[in-house]
């Protein structure tokens, strides 16, 4: 039996709902807690990322309140001291990227998605993938040890000398990121013997979704690259305790040799963050264009150029450090290199968007504020990746602002679009879809505001990391700050009607938006093995073409 | 346009300013199209190609020749964007032989500069114009960073190492430096003057210190040297305990010693402890102060100590 | 399954031969290493090229990568790769480092007093 | 896309349908056979860029120190590497051999090798206890622990971290082969049961991996600790 999905039959599979779901098919808390099923785990996922994303968010405005005036006075008190302040800003970078940003979208929507996509009832590995939770919420506890011992004030960047010579509780952080690196890596290694082994009968690599694509580029990049975060910290660690001499230039280290261990990680992963989200704009794009995705093994293949070329371009973040010239100049000319499979997709789904037959619902409008914010963030990278304007703008705002756009704009946003695509899927229910846009567009306006600004921050001259600044920067400042409680608000009440929705009886059809990857044929929520029958793949993904019914 | 520089970027300090500046105007204006012909296409096709139910999409699967353009046109600006950087870069990173060398130690917050003769200064430097300036720069504690935004230089101070960076001043005048590379509480406090002055200016400086300090009662100067010379980071006027014992309320009063000795802090028992701050420890604070000797001018002394009997 | 389709018997005589192979290496490299080839890196070369040919037989014959399927051995051979590029980069930047100093920082930092060690003459 | 459906009661691969090994979400135990390889190839992959970080932060600090590191590494001493070398590439093979005894379903002779594997793991654990004590005694200890005299170079912390790196080296090394004597040990217990035969030896191929990939490391730690001069 063929079946025909076009928008025009939403309600495609518009069978009776079944009685039971994965969400109800067993009850209590227990049955959550042991559960192998990658559905449940990736709600886990997300629920503890969402709740890592508020507390790191809250931190963000609070660096935000504290640098609204010189002085950091509100109602005459000042709010946080120089010392905090470093606090604050370390955990809010440490969160958002370790225990929020990385485990986003692998976590929790990749997991559940994933296996449906690729019509499989399960990851490989169903144990590994708990475990792999179960590290998470040990790192965040780890990590929220550390913030009641005194919390960690080296930046998240952890650069020796300070992280070997400060007070503080930075071998319990370094721990806590240990152990968020292991469940990264389980994760990544679930996922890539997943992609290879368990793929629908008839699917071929091309005919995978964009999605299982970037996941699986995702995967790779975090195999290769997190262990050697791991022994980084570990390094760090036995520094600290032992003196063993290898990062701090009193007894003999190179502190240069350090930063090349932590970026060797962390550039490669900046392409965790963003390829995930892209796996999701390639999705997005061509469901509510409703037309097929233009340059599909572009796409593919470009997610896999950026995984593999992200590892070549780490010494970029160390262009003023101390490393070589004949270094320094070698990253610059390979940090271009990564624009290329960048533009590569932005371009394709521009010309996806050509022809289509567009609307614009709440995921739409995140996957095109992705399209803008995203080109922002990367462009300015290529100021960066330029020799002679980085020398003037590294360690000022207009890396700060960089960042946030390539990862509040990109990522978080593509990742909130996600969260909207999926959610019909993953709850059985519908949000409000006004509500969806209004705040989308809040969001967009505000983060704006927040980090625009802080373009024009960096190249007048601000330095990063700063507790007070002159009071010529004070009205940039103050419009960031601004910026952020609209951003704010606009997450508030992403957070309000999503939960909101909740609380109504299902009502969500198998197949909302009209996508054609496999997840939309089983029913919202889907029943426990994913599919009542083994789903097999007949024609490529994304094929928009009307369908000539056929009769079983 | 250049209005438009000067919005986004600070005043053009030295020669090398404005070769960054035209890599990063050229960035701004490649960046400023791209971005809005994504941003158009995208809001124009969301416009034109609205919904309607049951339109069909064409099925436009790749256009070879399309794709290739947009691959190779961006990788000839990343060349191009390379090379260009690499041009300033190059005279970014190697000084020429005839400049005049500073010797700057960073420390934890606070800058020293040690001129060819051997003056030495705190938190403040004065170089003469049109001539090439050349800091060899090393730390005692951990990371800082050298940053001059006017001059478009920065580079990062390593413990254990000496790094270089130069320029070549070309606007009389107050410009100011900072640091740039996390070092911890005094951070954002770590920061100073630089004055570019003209040939005889400069030569009066380094013998006199300048005489700006004429201009101003002495307590006054003295409150400004405390700022500028870096006591700030360690001695508190409030009272409250710093690194260093507060200053309010010493000047009469009998002062003990980590020996058990009392001493009574007098003009000379001040000046004594900017000179050879190990001579007498005061009790319960560790021999941590600099010397300030041949930092401190006479006429900073006497401010300061004018300034500290204020401090009631 | 069906990667081991061959016999029982001639593979453990592989497996022997594997050994007694990885046993001679053994013995050259302990050998070379009395022996002095000119300079220190000529010892480490040839060190390090005895380990890598005895990594190899144990990759492609005890981990079995000769017969299996290619994806295992590309994940393997990812893993080396992707740490050869750490290790090159690195030394890219260690080896071009024009005032890198072997020795480390005197155990007691100079106090700003006394003049600052004269960097001048490390720097041409 | 349109799709069609495969039943799967009837699915003309499935081997073994009722093997208690067999989990529900594979169709076939070759499948799931596969998927464990790849599986622990990428966890080898890890371990690989685990020890690699060491590796080269080892190479880094040798170029930094050169003479120390030379001096340094005359205390170690040759025969006891080269003999736990021996016996590392000796209990190698009887693991492969244990694993094909486990393909073939010689249950008696896949327990023998997998007992003298641990025999050896547990010589060379010894023989590293031995070296240990030996450099406790001299006080060739990491970092601020070291305490050996009468090192050429004087006021350098070159020494020290010589052997901050042969211990966390050796250390890292030494846990691998502890965990390899349990999970030794566990599939041992079980292919006593008769629990592995030429249909299902997955467990014992994955350990096997494991094992080699451990003396894989001691190859390249033996001749850059004990050899180089
Ligand atoms: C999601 C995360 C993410 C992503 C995707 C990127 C993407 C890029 N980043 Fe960014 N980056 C960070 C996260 C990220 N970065 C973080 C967290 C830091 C700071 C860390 C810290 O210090 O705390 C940082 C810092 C950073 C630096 C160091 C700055 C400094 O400290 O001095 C540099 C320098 O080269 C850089 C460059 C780039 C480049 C070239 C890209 C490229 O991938 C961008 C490619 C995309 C495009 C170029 C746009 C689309 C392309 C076209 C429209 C085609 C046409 C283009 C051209 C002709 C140029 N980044
Ligand atoms: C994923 C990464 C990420 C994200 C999303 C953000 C988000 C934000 N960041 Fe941050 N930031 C970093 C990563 C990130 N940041 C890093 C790595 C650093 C460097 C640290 C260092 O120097 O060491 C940094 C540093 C940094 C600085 C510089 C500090 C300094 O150098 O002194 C500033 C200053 O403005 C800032 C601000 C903000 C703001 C206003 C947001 C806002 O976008 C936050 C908005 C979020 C909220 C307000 C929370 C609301 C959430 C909910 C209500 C729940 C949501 C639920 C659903 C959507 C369902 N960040
Ligand atoms: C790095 C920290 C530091 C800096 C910078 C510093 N001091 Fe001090 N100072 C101390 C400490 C610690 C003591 C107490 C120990 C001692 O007497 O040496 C002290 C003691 C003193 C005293 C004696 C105070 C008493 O109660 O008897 C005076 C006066 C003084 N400093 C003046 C200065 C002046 C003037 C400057 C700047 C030009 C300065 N200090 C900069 C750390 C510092
Ligand atoms: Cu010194 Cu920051
Ligand atoms: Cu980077």
């Amino acid at each position: 039996m063929a079946q025909a999905l076009t928008h025009s039959d939403p309600h495609i599979g518009d069978r009776p709902r079944p009685a039971k779901n994965y969400l109800n098919a067993t009850t209590g808390i227990w049955s959550w807690m042991s559960t192998v099923d990658h559905k449940r785990i990736g709600v886990m996922y997300l629920v503890a990322v969402l709740s890592a994303f508020f507390v790191g968010g809250m931190f963000a405005l609070l660096i935000r309140l504290t640098l609204l005036t010189p002085s950091h006075k509100l109602f005459g008190k000042v709010l946080i001291d120089a010392d905090a302040y470093n606090r604050v800003f370390t955990l809010h970078g440490a969160i958002m990227v370790f225990l929020f940003i990385i485990p986003s979208i692998p976590g929790s929507l990749a997991n559940f998605v994933l296996p449906l996509m690729l019509g499989a009832k399960d990851v490989a590995f169903p144990r590994l993938n708990l475990a792999s939770f179960y590290l998470w919420c040990g790192g965040a506890a780890l990590a929220v040890t550390s913030m009641i011992f005194g919390a960690v004030d080296t930046g998240w960047t952890f650069y020796t000398p300070y992280s070997t010579t400060t007070q503080n509780a930075v071998g319990l952080m370094t721990m806590a990121v240990f152990t968020l690196g292991f469940s990264s890596i389980f994760t990544g290694l679930n996922f890539i013997a997943t992609t290879h082994k368990l793929r629908a009968p008839g699917m071929g690599w091309f005919d995978m979704p964009l999605f299982v694509w970037g996941t699986y580029a995702t995967a790779i990049i975090q195999v290769l690259a997190t262990p050697v975060l791991g022994i980084t910290m570990v390094l760090l660690a036995l520094e600290r305790a032992f003196n063993i001499g290898i990062f701090d230039p009193k007894i003999g280290g190179d502190p240069v040799l350090f930063q090349h261990f932590f970026w060797f990680y962390s550039h490669p992963a900046v392409y965790i963050m963003i390829v995930p989200g892209m796996a999701i704009i390639s999705e997005i794009i061509p469901t509510f264009s409703r037309k097929t995705i233009f340059g599909y093994r572009a796409i593919a293949y470009s997610s896999v150029a950026l995984a593999l070329l992200g590892f070549l371009v780490w010494g970029h973040h160390m262009f003023v450090a101390g490393q070589s010239e004949l270094a320094t100049v070698i990253f610059s000319a390979l940090t271009f290199l990564v624009a290329i499979p960048s533009g590569v997709k932005l371009f394709n789904w521009l010309a996806t968007m050509y022809k289509g037959n567009i609307s614009l619902e709440t995921p739409m409008c995140y996957a095109i504020s992705f399209l803008l914010l995203f080109a922002i963030g990367g462009l300015t990278g290529i100021f960066l990746g330029a020799l002679s304007t980085d020398v003037h703008l590294t360690d000022t705002y207009f890396v700060v602002a960089h960042f946030h756009y390539v990862m509040m704009g990109g990522t978080v946003i593509a990742f909130i679009g996600g969260v909207h695509y999926w959610w019909p899927k993953i709850t059985g229910r519908m949000y409000n879809e006004k509500w969806g846009r209004i705040a989308c567009a809040l969001v967009f306006i505000g983060f704006n505001m927040t980090f625009l600004t802080q373009f024009f921050l960096g190249s007048k001259g601000m330095p990063r990391r700063y507790y007070n600044y002159l009071d010529q920067y004070q009205p940039l400042h103050a419009f960031s700050t601004f910026g952020s409680w609209v951003l704010g608000l606009g997450l508030f009440i992403v957070a309000a009607y999503l939960l909101a929705s909740l609380r109504k009886p299902m009502d969500a059809p198998d197949n909302p938006w009209g996508g054609t990857t496999m997840e939309w044929l089983t029913s919202s929520p889907p029943i426990e093995h994913n599919f009542e029958e083994q789903p097999v793949l007949e024609h490529e993904p994304y094929d928009y073409r009307p369908k000539v019914k056929k009769h079983a | 346009m250049e209005w438009f520089r000067s919005l986004m970027l600070p005043p053009q300090g030295s020669a090398f300013a404005a070769e960054v500046d035209a890599l990063y105007m050229f960035l701004f204006w490649l960046s400023a199209v791209l971005f809005l012909g994504i941003a158009f296409a995208a809001i124009y096709f969301a416009i034109r190609y609205k919904y309607v139910p049951g339109r069909v999409t064409p099925h436009i699967t790749h256009n070879t020749t399309l794709e290739i353009v947009w691959s190779v046109l961006p990788l000839l600006l990343c060349v191009v964007i390379f090379f260009w950087g690499l041009e300033g870069w190059m005279k970014y990173s190697v000084a020429p032989g005839e400049s005049m060398e500073i010797q700057v130690t960073a420390k934890k917050w606070i800058w020293t500069f040690e001129y060819p003769d051997g003056s030495r200064t705190a938190n403040d430097i004065h170089v003469p114009v049109g001539k090439p300036v050349k800091f060899i720069m090393t730390s005692e504690d951990v990371l800082h960073d050298f940053f001059v935004p006017d001059m478009r230089v920065k580079h990062d101070i390593v413990p254990g190492r000496y790094t270089e960076v130069w320029f070549t001043p070309t606007v009389l005048g107050p410009h100011h430096f900072t640091c740039a590379e996390y070092c911890g509480k005094g951070h954002s406090d770590m920061m100073g003057k630089l004055t570019v002055d003209n040939e005889a200016d400069f030569k009066k400086w380094l013998e006199t210190g300048g005489d700006d300090w004429k201009n101003y009662p002495p307590e006054v100067w003295g409150q400004m040297q405390r700022e500028q010379k870096g006591c700030a980071t360690c001695h508190s006027i409030d009272g409250t305990r710093g690194q260093g014992p507060s200053w309010k309320g010493i000047y009469g009063k009998m002062e003990t010693m980590s020996d058990g000795k009392s001493y009574l802090v007098d003009d000379a028992y001040l000046q004594e402890s900017m000179m050879q701050p190990n001579a007498k420890i005061v009790k319960g604070f560790e021999a941590i102060m600099p010397s300030f000797q041949g930092l401190l001018h006479p006429q900073d002394i006497r401010g300061l100590i004018a300034y500290i009997k204020t401090l009631k | 399954m069906s990667e081991h389709t061959h016999n029982p018997k001639a593979e453990a005589a592989l497996y022997l031969k594997t050994l007694i192979a990885l046993l001679i290496l053994t013995g050259i490299t302990v050998g070379a290493s009395y022996i002095h080839f000119g300079s220190g890196a000529a010892n480490v070369v040839v060190a390090l090229t005895i380990a890598t040919i005895k990594a190899t037989l144990v990759a492609l014959i005890f981990m079995h990568l000769l017969h299996d399927k290619p994806v295992n051995g590309l994940i393997a051979a990812a893993g080396f790769v992707f740490l050869g590029l750490f290790l090159m980069f690195t030394l890219i930047d260690f080896d071009s480092r024009q005032d890198y100093q072997p020795r480390n920082m005197p155990a007691v930092v100079a106090p700003p007093t006394s003049t600052a060690p004269a960097p001048a003459a490390e720097h041409k | 896309m349109s799709t069609s459906t495969v039943d799967l009661q009837h699915d003309p691969h499935g081997e073994h349908p009722d093997d208690p090994h067999h989990q529900h979400h594979f169709t076939t135990m070759e499948q799931q056979f596969d998927t464990s390889k790849i599986g622990m190839w990428l966890f080898l992959a890890t371990e690989v860029l685990l020890f690699g970080g060491l590796f080269v932060g080892f190479g880094m600090m040798q170029a930094r120190f050169p003479e120390e590191f030379k001096e340094a590494h005359e205390h170690l001493q040759r025969p006891l590497g080269a003999l736990n070398t021996v016996v590392l590439l000796f209990s190698s093979w009887t693991m492969v051999m244990g694993v094909l005894s486990a393909r073939t379903n010689q249950r008696k002779k896949l327990v023998i090798y997998l007992m003298i594997t641990i025999l050896c793991a547990c010589i060379f654990l010894g023989v590293k206890y031995f070296e240990y004590s030996h450099k406790i005694e001299e006080g060739l200890l990491p970092g601020h622990y070291y305490t050996h005299h009468g090192d050429k170079i004087p006021n350098t912390h070159g020494y020290a971290t010589f052997f901050s790196f042969y211990f966390m080296m050796t250390g890292l090394h030494g846990i691998h082969i502890l965990v390899g004597i349990g999970l030794l040990w566990w599939i041992a217990v079980r292919g006593n049961r008769g629990e592995f035969n030429s249909s299902y030896y997955t467990p014992v191929d994955l350990v096997g991996l494991y094992w080699h990939l451990v003396d894989l490391i001691w190859i390249y730690l033996f001749p850059l600790y004990y050899l180089i001069s």
